[in-house]
């Protein structure tokens, strides 16, 4: 019989509490945990160097499931699985080629698409902005969804764009999130979208200062600033955290590279009572067309090439 | 008896004992000083006279014993009790901050309210009147780091005068002043004499107690040996109370036979970090066979002159030649190293902040500035263990005490610091020696032996040019005299014409009176 | 001893006083407060010491990893050390090694297929040259500018991590990845483990990151030691350290003797990059130094900027650090910060109140001793 | 036109919002050092104060609680400073560092252990921070041009802080020289013998000046997090402190040019926002780590080629021991 899977999930820097990326990987691994009665072990890096120390403790204290949280793990990620070839891995926002290794990448564009559609929609004023986090090829990926999107529905409107920093601390400052967001909002833009980790509280906190519109990233955010939030960008790394553990429980974990889009249901965008007053009905039928038309392969959104 | 007889003594130091560390500096200290009178201390270096008025001050709190004013114990917690007591000081180094106005300086700590405006117009007021009153004039507005010392040390009793003092101590205010500042200063301290206040007065010159005090107290290793009234006693029996045995002041010297000039200065400028001209335009020389002496009051240029003949500052114009040979010029870097090399010797002024490294131990401090030295190295180390052999050997020489190499320099007294560094110096047999203070801060036996050394280098054909603000101490030794006043050297005397008069005039800038 | 009481005073406390009983009455006072900040967090700080102390040594995997750590901190501690003979408080050793990281990783990118005793000898100086360099430019702002080298040295803390991230992000990272980090270096490169000299004591260990780094750095010890109070560049450093007056006196430049010192300050720091990038991470990483720099402070005042001292006080803080991240699996709420906490506390204790029972000591002794007198 | 105006408005008001964490830091070190102590603490201060600031803003709710939190944080440290460098004549330079050192350790370490936000304190609500005020006759002015748009987003709109740090720098300089305490604050700071001779305790006027400057960098500490900011953020000083002592370095330890150089900084990190891929003519766009480091390098060069000669006050760094 196989032994009984022992999952251990180490979340990258901002904390599981980050409201957004890593929170929604916390909360994959909590429904995994409410619904399996499983207890799995946790760790919240908290500088550079211990991503692979952490991953080498978590495997020392007996772990078979090593879930690991951002794509700088996956350097150590690659190492360790191979030094380790009886431990499965997951990582999440990277690939990682090895036969005991699952990855999960997901198509942001096509999610930054739908919440693109409804900033120009929602914009009065024709400049919509966007904020990222850490300049890396991914959230440029974020931006130029986007960008595509805003630009479906008004091929004249402006749409800045501007980046927190170039290290992973640009993850966390919601401080200059918040002057980023004001320039923007300064220079006449009306909804400004983050994606930025916890940096984007800051963006969503000058909107609602402001008394303009933001959106919100990985987590549903709405609830943030109700009212305040004109959407946010579903990226279900909760989803992908719970299945990963649940596989590996059931026994029907594979190895293998994941890539989840709109057509999986892996990004989205969100709507409740929250947002509720802000879309309109005509936004929101404009934005499912677009999602099924997305699925249906009708719209095709370019992926940020290097 | 002329004293004039009071009921209590002004202040009286009753069993004060004071320990710095394991420094014994005040072994039961008692002392009365009657109101109304002139009272001198004198005392060694280091005898604990300070120690003793800082704490009448509350500056320095003792560990046993007690301070009575007027009669009745007073509690010096700190100077505040002191003053509000009637107690004024005047630090042997002046308590001033240099960039306020003079204003702010006597304002500090007794401003008379919150804000400055009101108390600064009533301070104007009566500062006009303790002027006028002891022709005490100092210019309340000018900023007090560009004032003389003469200057600054009036506003210091002028401090003290504000504050309404009724008891003023003094502590060596006439070391840096020249004799005829001296001679302003003694009589205003007449003159508040004159009115009824009460004057402490610590000084090393026995001939200005003589001149100035009615009772004189004598303190040697931390105890006050004795306290008379001044007429009846001498300078004789003073400084033999001083050190505890009779001493012998004049060192045997026969005349010179100069030689060849190893050091010649021509036209020496020299400018400091501010560029304010500290030396100008000196031109002098030193044979072989001789000692120059450089007299001056402290301030004048000297440390400057010294240093720049070291090769540590900078020149802005003229030369220096050693041997005939041009050693230091303005375009040239200065370089300590090269001007030893050339057989320059410095035994700098200020021993312990530039002679030594205080926390090196002595060995160490026998090869600074000589430490590439060959003698001293094997290949790119230093050869330890020679070092200390020979620093062994040079302290039996020099009679350093005590003799142990492997001591931090700290740990040595000020005379013997300064034989290691005078052993340091004159071992490496240069052909000019050059001297500042030799025996600052130094006691009478070490004193003596100083003066012996540098006499014999003299008589073994060695230049020296020696700069002292003891003036006894520059006529004692000097075979040639140059007077520096204001950067300039302003007059040369030989020393068989020289005397104090004469070139304590010079010394205050006022040009030949011959 | 003796031959001060001849001279007729009372001498001074004994050396091991200051040496040795002081310093550990400092440690001990910063290990109770970290103690109370861990009680304050809801852990038992005895438990809290046991996973600690068997995170540093419970087994040879974890005592490889605490030689690995304080193979790190010998390197920063000296770097701050030898600073610190001239009188300078480098705080810079954290971006002089990140810099030297460039060095390194420049080496191992294109040295793939050398043998590894030639790449660490090229590895060595280009870590040396890139970390000293750094440094030179604040010990010139210093020495002829009159810049406060402890503000100089952490802004170029900060233009060493602009840089460096430029670097990474626009220059040298991998192609294809998100995270920037370069290549990894070819495996010809990677420095040995020492697993196999551990082997010869009959300590077994699988997979710590210590490598014969650990060996450079006992040797930089001795170096140092040789150095500095050996040479006449190192008298020299000390002469300008203690009295930069004297220096002058003596013909020392202390112009050249602040750089001299702060480029072996900034050189030692850059090997830390031999031993993290060569022997263990084998690819440049974001911010791989960690804080290392600033430990190198707390190592340096703890051990007495002697090269025994900083031995002696590098393991412990390399205990601290592995056991440290031992804690926080055992107890979430002890974070891996918590080490910084108790360097803090170290660099208090031992640095700015070395004094603190200096007085009551001094004074228990100086009572025999005065009665004595 | 309307377009310049537009970015000037905006980039001054960045600046003043950047600018003003580093006066009451650059003020707090002026109190410090111009009381003879070196303060390179005060980063660590004002993470103090930033961190116990937000958790105790979010636990009761009100932006003042958490300024006075934050002011007591900082004031702590202000005092271990004090004991360590006055009372126990300590290194200036090591206890500083060793102050933030610990804070960097010990905010996160709580943060984590009481709200698990990987070292961050959760986002402020509204009423628990400090808001925007808007000045009267905003609406007034609003016709007038240029004087309108600058008097209502560069002058009006900001948060009570602000105000109180613009009103510092008049009153500290008003305190510096025209008080008791000023004229005896300059002077312990060149020559504390001449203090301490004159009747006034050394001490207790240092103890004084760092309580002070415990409060203002407290203050300081508070404006990041719970007006500027809406949370406590690991590390989020990054740097500030050294920033605010390099503008009173710059500002030859006098109010006015402290602010001006404050003012400086801050305008350098506004336009860094603005130069953020933004081509500039001749040289392209300038990668951002460059325009990142832009303070940084300005601090370094203001250092060296400015200020080389400026004269601290004589006795600062240096522990006043009577007895050797
Ligand atoms: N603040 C101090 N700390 C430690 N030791 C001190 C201190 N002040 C004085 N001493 C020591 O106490 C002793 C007495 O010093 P004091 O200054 O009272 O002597 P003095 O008679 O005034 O000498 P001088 O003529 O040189 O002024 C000396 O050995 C001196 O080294
Ligand atoms: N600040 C100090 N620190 C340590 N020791 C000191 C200090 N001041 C004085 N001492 C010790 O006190 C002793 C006497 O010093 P001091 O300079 O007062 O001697 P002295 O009696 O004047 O002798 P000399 O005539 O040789 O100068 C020395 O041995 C020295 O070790
Ligand atoms: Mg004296
Ligand atoms: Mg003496």
């Amino acid at each position: 019989a196989q032994a009984q899977s022992v999952p251990a999930v180490i979340f990258d820097m901002g904390g599981k509490f980050d409201k957004s990326f890593n929170e929604a990987a916390y909360n994959g691994a909590e429904r995994f945990k409410r619904e399996f009665n499983v207890e799995y072990r946790e760790f919240e890096i908290s500088n550079e160097a211990q991503r692979e120390q952490a991953q080498v403790n978590m495997v020392r204290r007996g772990a078979n499931l090593v879930v690991a949280i951002g794509f700088a793990q996956a350097a150590a990620v690659t190492k360790n699985a191979a030094e380790n070839p009886n431990v499965r891995f997951c990582i999440i926002d990277s690939v990682v080629n090895a036969p005991n290794v699952r990855s999960y990448t997901f198509k942001e564009h096509e999610g930054s698409y739908l919440v693109g559609m409804a900033a120009a929609m929602a914009s009065k004023t024709g400049k919509v902005g966007f904020v990222g986090g850490m300049d890396i090829p991914l959230i440029r990926n974020f931006a130029f969804g986007y960008e595509q999107g805003a630009k479906a529905v008004n091929p004249q409107i402006e749409v800045f764009q501007n980046m927190t920093g170039t290290t992973p601390a640009a993850w966390r400052d919601p401080t200059r999130g918040g002057e980023l967001a004001r320039s923007q909002f300064d220079r006449g833009a009306d909804v400004v979208y983050a994606a930025a980790g916890a940096t984007g509280l800051g963006v969503l906190q000058a909107a609602a200062d402001l008394n303009r519109l933001a959106i919100g990233v990985d987590s549903n955010q709405n609830h943030l600033h109700p009212g305040k939030v004109l959407t946010s960008m579903l990226k279900r790394v909760d989803t992908a955290v719970y299945t990963c553990m649940k596989d590996a429980h059931e026994n029907k974990w594979t190895a293998g590279a994941l890539r989840l889009g709109v057509a999986e249901d892996g990004v989205g965008w969100a709507l409740d009572q929250n947002n509720r007053p802000l879309i309109s009905a005509d936004m929101e039928r404009r934005i499912t067309e677009a999602r099924q038309k997305i699925i249906s392969g009708e719209i095709t959104v370019r992926p940020y090439q290097q | 008896m002329s004293l004039p007889v009071a009921d209590a003594p002004a202040i009286e130091v009753r069993g004060v004992n004071k320990w710095f560390g394991t420094n014994h500096a005040n072994r039961d200290i008692d002392l009365a000083i009657a109101r109304g009178t002139i009272h001198g201390i004198v005392g060694e270096n280091g005898a604990g006279k300070s120690t003793t008025m800082n704490i009448v001050y509350g500056y320095l709190q003792p560990d046993t014993g007690e301070i009575r004013v007027g009669g009745r114990p007073l509690a010096v917690r700190s100077p505040r009790d002191a003053i509000a007591a009637g107690i004024g000081m005047v630090h042997q180094h002046f308590m001033l901050v240099d960039p306020f106005t003079v204003l702010e300086n006597v304002l500090l700590g007794a401003e008379g309210g919150m804000t400055l405006a009101a108390g600064a117009r009533r301070a104007r007021d009566e500062l006009a009147r303790l002027e006028k009153d002891y022709a005490l004039e100092v210019d309340l507005d000018a900023v007090v780091g560009d004032l003389p010392v003469g200057v600054q040390q009036r506003l210091e009793i002028l401090k003290a005068l504000f504050r309404g003092a009724e008891i003023l101590i003094l502590d060596e205010p006439t070391g840096v002043l020249t004799p005829q500042e001296v001679d302003h200063l003694f009589r205003i301290l007449r003159a508040l004499k004159a009115q009824g206040k009460t004057i402490v007065i610590i000084t090393h010159k026995l001939r200005e107690v003589m001149e100035l005090t009615d009772t004189v107290t004598v303190m040697r290793r931390g105890e006050v040996v004795a306290t008379k009234p001044t007429a009846e006693t001498s300078r004789e029996e003073l400084a033999s109370l001083m050190v505890g045995r009779s001493v012998v002041l004049r060192v045997e010297k026969p005349p010179a036979a100069a030689g060849r000039k190893v050091l010649e200065v021509e036209g020496l400028t020299v400018v400091d970090g501010q560029g304010v001209r500290r030396v100008k335009d000196a031109t002098f020389d030193v044979r072989a066979g001789e000692i120059v002496g450089v007299a001056g009051v402290s301030g004048n240029g000297q440390t400057e002159l010294m240093e720049a003949l070291a090769g540590m500052r900078p020149i802005a114009s003229g030369r220096v030649r050693v041997s005939g040979a041009d050693l230091i010029t303005p375009s040239r870097r200065p370089d300590a190293r090269a001007v030893r090399q050339a057989g320059v010797a410095h035994v700098p002024e200020d021993r312990q902040r530039v002679g030594m490294v205080t926390s090196f131990t002595a060995y160490e401090t026998l090869i600074l500035g000589y430490e590439d030295d060959p003698a001293y190295t094997r290949g790119p180390l230093i050869d330890w263990s020679g070092v200390r052999m020979r620093c062994a050997k040079e302290m039996e020489a020099y009679d350093v005490r005590p003799p142990v190499p492997t001591l931090k320099s700290s740990k040595f007294s000020g005379g013997n610091q300064q034989k290691i560094i005078l052993a340091r110096e004159i071992e490496r047999n240069p052909d000019v020696l050059l001297v500042g203070q030799p025996t600052r801060g130094v006691d009478i036996g070490a004193i003596e032996y100083i003066h012996r050394r540098l006499v014999q280098l003299r008589n073994d054909g060695k230049g020296i040019l020696l700069v002292s603000v003891e003036l006894d101490e520059i006529l004692a030794l000097s075979d040639r005299i140059i007077v520096m006043f204001d950067g300039m050297i302003v007059g040369e005397v030989p020393a068989d014409q020289a005397d104090e008069r004469r070139i304590g005039l010079m010394m205050a800038g006022i040009a030949e009176a011959a | 001893m003796a031959t001060l009481d001849g001279f007729g005073r009372p001498a001074d406390v004994p050396w091991w006083v200051g040496l040795v009983l002081l310093p550990l009455l400092n440690l001990l006072a910063a290990f109770v407060i970290a103690g109370g900040v861990i009680w304050v967090l809801g852990v038992d700080p005895v438990a809290a010491l046991k996973v600690l102390v068997w995170g540093a040594f419970g087994d040879t995997d974890l005592i490889g990893f605490t030689l690995y750590y304080t193979t790190n901190f010998i390197f920063a501690g000296l770097a701050v050390a030898i600073a610190f003979h001239c009188g300078l408080f480098n705080i810079g050793g954290e971006g002089q090694a990140y810099i030297a990281g460039l060095g390194v990783g420049l080496v191992g990118l294109a040295m793939g297929g050398w043998p590894w005793p030639v790449v660490m000898a090229v590895a060595v100086i280009s870590a040396a040259l890139f970390g000293g360099i750094w440094a030179l430019v604040p010990a010139w702002l210093q020495a002829y500018r009159g810049s406060h080298i402890v503000i100089t040295t952490i802004m170029f803390n900060f233009i060493a991590a602009s840089i460096m991230n430029y670097v990474m992000v626009d220059v040298l990272i991998a192609p294809g990845q998100q995270a920037p980090e370069s290549r990894a270096f070819d495996p010809s490169t990677h420095l040995p483990s020492l697993q196999d000299l551990l082997a010869l004591f009959g300590i077994r260990s699988r997979t710590s990151f210590l490598n014969v780094s650990f060996l450079l750095a006992v040797a930089c010890c001795v170096a140092f030691w040789v150095f500095v109070w050996h040479t006449r560049w190192g008298y020299g450093i000390r002469t300008v350290g203690q009295n930069e007056r004297a220096a002058v006196y003596a013909g020392i430049r202390p112009g050249h003797m602040i750089m001299l010192a702060m480029v072996i300050s900034g050189a030692l720091a850059g090997l830390v990059a031999v031993n993290v990038l060569l022997g263990a991470q084998h690819r440049i990483i974001l911010n791989y130094t960690g804080g290392v720099g600033f430990v190198g402070i707390a190592v340096a005042l703890m051990g007495r900027n002697h090269p025994l001292g900083i031995f002696l006080s590098a393991l412990l803080f390399g205990a601290l650090y592995q056991g440290g991240s031992e804690l926080n699996f055992e107890f979430p709420k002890l974070s891996t910060e918590m080490v910084v906490v108790i360097q803090g506390l170290i660099i208090l204790f031992a640095g700015a109140l070395e004094n603190l029972f200096r007085p009551q000591v001094e004074a228990l002794f100086r009572r025999r001793l005065r009665a004595a007198a | 036109m309307d377009d310049i105006l537009l970015t000037i408005v905006s980039v001054a008001g960045a600046t003043i919002r950047v600018a003003t964490p580093l006066v009451f830091a650059a003020l707090a070190g002026l109190y410090a050092e111009r009381s003879g102590v070196v303060d390179i603490g005060l980063e660590g201060k004002m993470l103090a104060a930033a961190f116990a600031a937000a958790a105790a803003a979010h636990v009761t709710g009100s932006p003042w609680v958490g300024l006075l939190a934050g002011i007591a944080a900082s004031t702590l440290f202000a005092l271990v400073h004090a004991y360590a460098c006055i009372t126990k004549a300590g290194n200036q330079v090591v206890s500083g560092m060793a102050i933030n050192i610990l804070v960097a350790g010990l905010a996160p370490t709580l943060a984590i252990a009481w709200f698990g936000l990987g070292g961050n304190t959760p986002s402020l609500a509204s009423g628990a921070r400090f808001q925007a005020i808007r000045l009267p006759f905003v609406d007034l002015l609003a016709p007038v041009p240029i004087i309108g748009p600058i008097y209502a987003q560069v002058i009006s709109g900001h948060n009570i802080l602000v105000y109180i740090a613009a009103a510092l720098v008049p009153l500290t300089g008003w305190v510096l020289f025209r008080t008791r305490f000023g004229l005896r604050l300059r002077a312990v700071g060149e020559n504390p013998s001449a203090v301490d001779t004159a009747g006034v305790s050394v001490v207790a006027l240092r103890y004084r000046a760092m309580i002070i400057c415990g409060v203002l960098c407290g203050v300081a500490g508070a404006y990041l997090s719970t007006a500027h900011g809406a949370a406590f953020v690991k590390d989020m000083t990054a740097g500030k402190g050294f920033l605010a002592l390099a503008a009173l370095i710059f500002g030859r330890w006098l109010p006015w040019p402290a602010l001006f150089a404050c003012l400086l900084f801050a305008l350098t990190d506004a336009m860094q926002v603005r130069l953020q891929g933004t081509p500039i003519p001749g040289i392209g766009v300038i990668p951002v780590q460059f325009i990142q480091m832009l303070p940084y390098v300005l601090t370094v060069l203001l250092l060296a080629g400015f200020v080389g000669k400026a004269i601290a006050p004589k006795a600062s760094g240096i522990p006043y021991v009577k007895e050797r």
